[in-house]
């Protein structure tokens, strides 16, 4: 299992991790049993992304493609975030060990659920929207 | 670089390299050919196997050279599995991969296994086995000592239960064999598994003891080396290798017992008074000498080791062999941990070039790293707002 | 020394050897392992895998290392006959003792085995396969090339019969592996097996090619390595070894083969002239490039060997597997010889470092010591006298 | 399978290999099937091997038992010759390898079938004497 240099870029750097104090959607996915969870912290403003951050339990790929996700989303608008799949990510990531790519999957729906805190917050259904979010029952542990 | 995984692998001895030079330069003979290359050839084998036998307490005749330690534990358990009368065999939960997953082969072709538990320190109960042995056990297989805590079994005793029951009985001292006195008689083991690269020996050589009389099937078939009872041209200089490599374990044991037991206390010590949320897997005495695993809570072991490698300090979370899967380690379940501390473990074993300096620089950085995790663990922040 | 055992083993190449070093020494970290040191060993063995995969013209993830050519035989036939619908199975009368006895052990657990015979060559008919095939028939193994006789099957004639039955075809080519052309698409096998030490590799590691769809089940349980197929800790070093020696073979094919035929041929010629009573065994042009096989009338073959020892030429009589056995060669039976022919057979196989020079002497040592063991032998009394 | 210091002596210097023109008992067992002929000639002169050659088609183990085997016959009376054991003669040597035991039992065979051959040219029926002697229906090929 070897990991591209970009992602290990990205685990040993990783970019706009932390807490954001003035945050107006927040959204976890994954569980602690599996070994992954994924929060995220947005502010947006105008349906714009202005400012993101993450907190990630997890491997080097969870850590490394929960910052190439907020990388890809930050300054974007929230149509255009919500467009970021998990193949997206793995391709930044110039490719992820084929055990790891579930991870992918948790950083796409890590967006998904932070958008949809958004919209709730703001009274708006966000399923029409954001379709289906993470929901962790469904989370499976033994993707290898 | 500071590598402390010597329970995944060790590094090759300079003077068990030396032994081995010969026989991948001028005496490259055949063992099994009579002419004198040949015959040098089979009179060092002959020589290695007397070596081990002799660290083992067990005769020549009994030692086999294998492939690798998987391929020992394989043989083991599927050869004396095929000879058995029944189809009930019994292991115990924390066994490691190469014995685990064989019964599970076993388990589809039919027979019956059971899993020994172990109590929270990682043991298994002699009374356990007692009640689990059946008329119709065919073999128990239990290991020495554990990959991935360390945890030191009480093989005598479980031993005994299944001689007085007539069961075959296995271990698996992978991790024993150099790191603690094993000797065949002493623990009354039928069959015992052994592996050259955990010793300071090269990689791709094992070796199987099982005791004269003990039925097992041949496992690979072929031409008549061992004895006739594993087929396969000998890695001449892996087995001298491997020999050389217990040779020099054996006459230094007590010496590295005790530098491997300062190294792993001290360093437990350490990690104690400095990292919070921390635990130490398995029995805190009965253990290898230079094991020590702990889980520290709200990280994940695997972004914890290669923060470790970035900073040049080699070492494992679980056994090497599960790295690349998802799991949480099944030893550490089998102890009783939960699925969320158990991800967050590592493990730390020494090996006798290792230093108390060495433990200190690792304590050092482990503390930043844990911290750094945790600054960047969602499990953390509720924790750290109640510290608040 | 002349060394003319090369179906025996080969002295690992000093170039391969150089390639090993680092792996015997510095990088010595498990490929399990997710640090620095495991990822270069990891990047170590994809290289080599990729560089086998690459000469045998397969896929990356088709090609397995093992700890010998034994281990993949053993896998192969266990491992597919495991897996298919019925019972029978398919090799022919002289295979490896790797492959026979590895049928063997499988007849005793209700397998049926058709032995194909082979001619007076020692080939192997394509209408008998086609004639043995049945319904229930679970795999076909023919080696490509023997070791003892050198005779080279017509695989691919043979593996498309298989393959129209859809039955899987396995082939031994450990024998003409770096021998000769090998490319499982040309032959259209769907497994092979390979051994380092007969390319100038080290002893102690194999290979096993396994067409993707094929259904083997596996052989050595344990951790993942090997894309979860053959547990075991790495044997990296050697695995560097077999692939950087198969490299060699690869690049230096033609020239090696052109060499050792003209080695062979000159030997055959030298030894027809000069000694009386000797039948070269074998098909005379369908063989290896280094194999020459004869039989001498009235001697013992390891008289023979023993003699040319003294001289310094190191040579062998049937495969070198079955030395210590008192049953002539099933190879040389197999193809019609009568047993105390069988008995006086002499297997040189040259090596590209061998010169026109050693076969001079070789063959003047030869008849020479054929003469002297002749005159002490009971057998040729009659024929001397007869001569008279 | 090694063979001792002994054998290889033995082997490379067989002691009194050849015919003996003016032999008054000759001896052959084993048979070519099996890979080994023991053919003895002695010359008897008042119970006493005087003289004595062999020839030997066979192994290595099978040339060294011959050898020893007349040099431990040679000079002794018949009676004495008769008590040699294949196990004396493996002892002599210093050793076989467990598979090549055979050969040290051929070797006893051979010295009594020739000494039964010396009792029949007399006249004398050497079964009271020698013994059941090697016939070689009997002979198995398959020690190993
Ligand atoms: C044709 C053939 N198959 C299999 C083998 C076994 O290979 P290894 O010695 O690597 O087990 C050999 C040589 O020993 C061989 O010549
Ligand atoms: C306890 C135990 N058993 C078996 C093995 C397998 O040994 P090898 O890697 O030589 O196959 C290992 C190490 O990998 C081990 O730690």
């Amino acid at each position: 299992m070897l990991y591209s240099e970009k992602v290990m870029d990205h685990f040993s750097n990783p970019r706009n991790v932390g807490e954001l104090e003035d945050a107006n959607a927040v959204g976890e996915v994954g569980n602690a049993k599996c070994g992954d969870i994924m929060k995220m912290y947005m502010k947006i403003e105008d349906d714009i992304i202005k400012d993101i951050r993450f907190k990630t339990f997890g491997c080097g790929a969870a850590v490394a493609t929960s910052s190439m996700a907020t990388e890809l989303v930050k300054g974007k608008t929230i149509q255009e975030a919500l467009k970021v799949t998990n193949k997206a990510v793995v391709e930044a990531l110039e490719g992820l060990p084929s055990v790891k790519v579930h991870c992918s999957v948790l950083a796409e729906e890590a967006i998904k659920a932070t958008i949809a805190d958004y919209y709730k917050r703001q009274g708006i259904d966000p399923a029409p929207i954001v379709g289906h979010t993470a929901d962790c029952d469904n989370c499976q542990c033994h993707h290898g | 670089m500071i590598y402390v995984d010597h329970a995944a692998t060790t590094p090759l001895k300079k003077e068990v390299l030396d032994k081995m030079m010969p026989y991948l330069t001028s005496e490259f003979g055949n063992p099994s050919s009579i002419y004198t290359s040949g015959r040098k050839a089979k009179i060092a084998i002959n020589e290695a196997r007397a070596t081990l036998a002799g660290i083992l307490g067990a005769k020549e005749n009994e030692v086999f050279f294998t492939g690798s330690g998987s391929e020992a534990d394989n043989w083991a358990i599927k050869g004396a599995a095929k000879m058995a009368k029944g189809k009930h065999l019994i292991t115990s939960a924390i066994e490691h991969h190469a014995v685990l997953h064989t019964f599970d082969s076993l388990r589809k072709e039919g027979y019956e296994v059971t899993y020994l538990p172990v109590d929270a320190d990682g043991l298994v109960s002699p009374q356990d086995l007692e009640k689990a042995i059946r008329p119709d056990t065919g073999l128990v297989s239990i290991m020495a000592a554990n990959n991935e805590i360390g945890v030191i079994q009480p093989i005598c005793e479980l031993a005994l239960i299944s001689k007085e029951h007539k069961v075959p009985f296995h271990t698996d001292a992978v991790q024993a064999f150099g790191n603690m006195p094993v000797n065949v008689d002493d623990w009354g083991v039928d069959m015992l598994s052994i592996s050259a690269h955990k010793i300071g020996g090269p990689k791709g050589v094992g070796a199987l003891y099982i005791r004269r009389g003990t039925r097992v099937a041949n496992f690979i078939h072929g031409g008549a080396q061992e004895f006739g009872r594993r087929a396969s041209t000998e890695n001449v200089a892996g087995i001298v290798g491997f020999a050389h490599a217990a040779k020099l374990a054996d006459e230094h044991l007590d010496e590295n017992i005790q530098k491997l037991t300062q190294l792993r206390d001290y360093y437990i010590k350490k990690v104690k008074e400095t990292i919070p949320y921390c635990r130490l897997n398995g029995h805190p005495t009965k253990r290898l000498p230079g094991n020590a695993n702990f889980s520290f809570e709200f990280i994940e072991g695997e972004s914890l080791l290669l923060m470790l490698d970035m900073k040049g300090i080699e070492a494992s979370s679980g056994s090497a062999c599960t790295s690349g899967s998802l799991d949480p380690s099944h030893v550490l379940l089998a102890i009783g941990l939960a699925h969320e501390i158990a991800h967050g473990s590592l493990r730390i074993s020494f090996g006798v070039e290792n230093t108390i300096e060495q433990v200190d620089i690792i304590v050092r950085e482990l503390a930043q790293i844990v911290q750094r995790l945790r600054d960047m663990s969602p499990l953390y922040e509720k924790v750290a707002r109640k510290q608040v």
